[in-house]
């Protein structure tokens, strides 16, 4: 896999449900963090970012929920259709001790791989994962096993009813956790960056913009404040460099650029 | 004395010779920031348009073995939009911006040169020459004297005290003809060139071209000796300006360009190969150059190939 | 069943779809069956004229970062020579002999043509898009739709029972508009692409171009996606059967080539890159990539990308 | 140094006579071998094929010998000059012990490259070297001091009278040598490999054809018989390769790629 275009055939899918599948891939050579993405091709449809969701014994996971064009027509991807892969893009994860990570929605994605390499170090780490309803969080039973897990859903489908950024502050201080890791909707990102600095931890949170290139030169995927690309030097950010960053929660650019109003 | 790459452009001081070529990260005013932050002397926005395009689906941009292959299909948030960006970038920056403009027809180059002067560019470049919009409006522009010089025209009366640079493909039968063209039509520079092909890479797993438009501008290295030609060419002919862009990404491509006489030197593909750090390292390489040779500024070097 | 990678071409059989593009290795007999013995189902000499030439002074062909450039300007032997080149290779190979041929004018084309058929070559080819011999000959003939319509007419004619194809540049208004020129004067086929440029190199030591002629044609994988855009586009508008030539090193390369409508892949600049071992190393190649995908022959693939 | 063009400076230049020069270059990054040449650009006037006489100390040298218009603009080159350097290109010798190495003109040159590295592996080696007269021969202190050496001169003005290859037969068997290099006119060459092969010896002789690229794509070069290309098979050959060349002494082609008969 590279920043070239190339076709590889899917392996094997699972169905979470008719909306979130998960879709597998070999030859994969290179050393993929957690939190880099890449860029799918479906063949005369699109090509769109995504997360890897897992790398486990030379088999590579990409979680798709359906929400567009692009992620409905992926929902008819079979075993030995061939997908374009182009990555893996962007800074991951680093990983370190006593960390808690705070999933949304499909957000919760790459937690899942980093979760995965966490635990492979034998780092301790606990987690909160929230969405609308249960069938909107992916991998309910892997971190259920792997790492004391707080559920919170909208309808308390499982878990608590209400919002997951609720949760931190006392997890933090109950497990003596240094370390913030974040991915899901920019509006619980942003709580999550003010809890964070309330008191005084350090984070890593993965921001998702309107990506075209992957490879760090259309400028689709700038954001404003810093300008730096979210596809090369993100779409994983420290705390430094998502402080930096002016236009959280207000705007995001559109296909051709435009910014729009952000509401989420 | 200590060389200095500095050099004016037109009126214009500038820190160094580079600039940022059009359609690479030149969409907002903090990303362009940073590119002159970067070392690069100017930068060109990427090309608008009156209204807002979505461009092609993705793949648009695609690596190969020796280049970039794009097919981004003019995506740009407007004009309006735009001109803001440009307002922004001025109080955030001393460098210089020009501003990269496209039309439909002649009328809307002209249109469009209107609103973008409103912002006060450094520089009107006029992309007469981008190959992917082909299919939707016919041969690009570049390819006809005629439409070159009705456009320059155009342009030139609607961006009043803005000076204007024409930006040349080499698939037009001569390009020093076009040079004179754009040079008796009232042009103040010329760019040249925008990317080759168009090209195409097909998947051969799937059996279908990669990119989403199927063909799209060659850009990058694979290009450099093309491009290089063309301001040999255009600078032996014309007394303009000549803003070089075509492969460049290492200190002996710039100096090769400037040697071939080109005013300044326009660099995107290679921030994919270098990434940003190709605008300091290649300043910091002229300069040492220089110093080498104890030479005192560009000016010294600027056409040496044409004796 | 095992895949069998041979091709008719025209009439006739070939045990590879490969073929030596003109002006490598192209001079003698024995250096052709070298290159056929090596792999090649055809091999195409060096272009020739009624007279030698001798060709511009050296440097004559120089690689740069991602190609050749090359100016060697048509330097040849002349006919008489290279017709006994080409009948001491017929009885020392079984692989097919294109004869490649250019003149000064349409009618020395045909002079040409009708020299190069005494020697029973399988293949005319007629190349009318050098752009080495700009500056003595002006524009290549391959950029003008009526000199090569002319030119075809011409050489048809001369070339009596001998099938012609002719030689395209990208170089031109609308290929696909010269593919039907071609068609319609009678070609039996079309070569798809010369060099691509002309390009530029300048050393910056001394501050001049490099090679003796200035300019010269860019080759090698710079160039393979506007090759295969090409060949494409050729393809999806004529029926002739289209020689693929431009950048082509791999097996992959070779693929896209046929995928695109290819019939035969004409390597050239590869035998730098990867030396004579190109040819059996793109035919093992493409034997397993049909082995694995269970394919009988390359006729299942040719022109798939148009699907 | 490389396929790829590029300009070095002349650090110093040795005038052997008026006609007869060598010139010095540095930053000689790659290894270069014995019988290996370089294509030596005069900015301005053309590119011709260039033994390498010396690499000593870091320091490669060249030497040529005026005999037309290229070597004739050469011998005005001072040091400072930029001169266009492509190579090391070819095959070169390989070293043998117990080895006769026979030279004859320029083709002398070379085999100086060659004498040194014998030496520096404390081969035994013994030279014979021929020319028109002593001015012809390149090297003569050098040899003299470096191995037991035979000079021959049409002229007699230094060594014996004669030809080079009248001495090839008792040499060798007096010193029991048993690996022949050779370098000179083609006419030597070829009463070389008559020699050689009468004693049932191994060879290595560097031959000479008109060259453009020096990359093996031309096809300027080849040699009738096994069509191999001298630039980039050559220029030295072995027994068996020489052996399959058919037109040694009889043809070789002109710039126009024209077959003339050879004089030599
Ligand atoms: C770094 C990154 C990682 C991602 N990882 C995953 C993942 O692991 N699983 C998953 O299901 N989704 C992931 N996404 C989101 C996924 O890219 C979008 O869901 C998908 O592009 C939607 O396309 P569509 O045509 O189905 O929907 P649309 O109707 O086109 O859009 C639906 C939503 O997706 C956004 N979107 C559309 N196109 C893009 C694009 N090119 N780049 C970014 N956002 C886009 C839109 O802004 C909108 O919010 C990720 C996005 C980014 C930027
Ligand atoms: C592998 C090789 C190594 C050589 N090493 C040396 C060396 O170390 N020192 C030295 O003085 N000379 C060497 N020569 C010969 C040298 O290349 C010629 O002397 C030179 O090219 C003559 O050019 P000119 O314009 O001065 O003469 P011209 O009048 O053009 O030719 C004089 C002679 O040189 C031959 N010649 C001319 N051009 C070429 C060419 N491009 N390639 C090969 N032969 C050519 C001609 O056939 C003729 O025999 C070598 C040649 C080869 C092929
Ligand atoms: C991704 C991409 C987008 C481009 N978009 C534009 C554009 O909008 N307007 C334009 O005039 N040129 C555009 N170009 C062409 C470049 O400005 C430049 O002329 C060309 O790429 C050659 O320079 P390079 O090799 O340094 O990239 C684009 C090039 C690339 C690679
Ligand atoms: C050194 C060199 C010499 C060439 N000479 C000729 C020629 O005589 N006639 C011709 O039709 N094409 C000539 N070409 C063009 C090639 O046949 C071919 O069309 C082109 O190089 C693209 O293919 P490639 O990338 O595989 O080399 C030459 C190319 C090279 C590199
Ligand atoms: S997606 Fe193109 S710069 Fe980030
Ligand atoms: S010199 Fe060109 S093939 Fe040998």
């Amino acid at each position: 896999m590279s920043d070239k275009m190339k076709t590889y055939p899917v392996v094997d899918v699972k169905t979470h449900h008719p909306d979130m599948k998960s879709f597998y891939f070999t030859q994969i050579e290179e050393q993929i963090h957690p939190g880099q993405f890449f860029n799918l091709w479906l063949p005369g449809v699109d090509e769109k970012p995504f997360s890897v969701s897992d790398v486990y014994q030379g088999i590579m996971e990409i979680t798709i929920k359906a929400v567009g064009p692009f992620t409905r027509a992926f929902m008819n991807v079979k075993r030995g259709d061939l997908i374009g892969i182009r990555g893996p893009f962007g800074q991951g994860f680093t990983l370190h001790q006593h960390s808690l990570l705070i999933g949304g929605g499909m957000g919760i994605v790459p937690l899942h791989y980093l979760a995965r390499l966490l635990r492979a170090k034998g780092f301790h780490f606990e987690v909160i994962l929230g969405g609308r309803s249960e069938k909107d969080i992916p991998f309910v039973t892997e971190f259920s096993e792997w790492a004391p897990t707080t559920f919170v859903t909208e309808d308390g489908s499982i878990g608590y009813q209400g919002l997951v950024t609720q949760f931190i502050k006392e997890i933090i201080y109950r497990s003596k956790l240094s370390h913030i890791y974040s991915s899901g909707p920019e509006g619980m990102l942003i709580r999550v960056m003010e809890e964070a600095a309330g008191n005084g931890l350090d984070y890593e949170i993965s921001f998702e913009r309107y990506m075209k290139c992957g490879i760090g030169i259309c400028g689709q995927c700038v954001v404003d404040g810093s300008g730096i690309r979210l596809c090369k030097e993100g779409p994983v950010l420290n705390r430094d460099e998502a402080e930096n960053v002016t236009e959280w929660g207000m705007t995001h650019r559109n296909a051709a650029g435009k910014r729009e109003n952000k509401l989420s | 004395m200590k060389p200095d790459i500095s050099v004016t452009f037109l009126t214009k001081k500038m820190s160094s010779p580079l600039v940022l070529a059009s359609g690479v990260l030149g969409l907002t005013a903090d990303s362009m920031k940073r590119v002159l932050d970067a070392g690069a002397g100017a930068v060109t926005t990427k090309s608008f348009s009156m209204e807002a395009r979505k461009g092609h689906p993705c793949p648009t941009i695609l690596p190969f073995e020796n280049g970039l292959l794009n097919a981004v299909g003019l995506s740009n948030p407007g004009a309006e939009e735009m001109n803001k960006e440009i307002s922004k970038l001025r109080n955030l920056s001393k460098g210089l911006i020009f501003a990269s403009i496209f039309g439909k027809t002649p009328e809307e180059f002209g249109r469009t040169a209107a609103l973008a002067a409103e912002s006060e560019p450094d520089l009107i470049e006029v992309n007469v020459s981008c190959p992917n919009v082909e299919s939707e409006f016919g041969t690009p522009f570049g390819a006809s004297f005629r439409d070159v010089e009705a456009i320059t025209k155009i342009v030139k009366h609607a961006a009043g005290a803005v000076p204007v640079s024409i930006k040349l493909t080499v698939h037009c039968q001569s390009l020093s003809k076009m040079a004179h063209v754009c040079e008796e039509s009232g042009a103040d520079a010329i760019t040249a060139i925008n990317t080759v092909g168009p090209g195409m890479l097909i998947d051969t797993g799937v059996m279908k071209p990669v990119l989403a438009n199927k063909v799209g501008g060659v850009s990058g290295p694979a290009i450099f000796p093309i491009a290089l030609k063309a301001v040999w060419e255009i600078a032996g002919t014309v007394k303009l300006p000549v803003i070089a862009t075509g492969g460049v990404t290492t200190t002996d491509d710039a100096l090769q360009m400037i040697m071939a006489g080109a005013s300044l030197v326009s660099i995107g593909s290679a921030v994919y190969y270098k990434d940003l750090d190709v605008f300091s390292n290649i300043n910091a390489g002229l300069l040492d150059w220089m110093t080498e040779r104890k030479m005192k500024n560009l000016q010294e070097i600027r056409g040496k190939a044409h004796e």
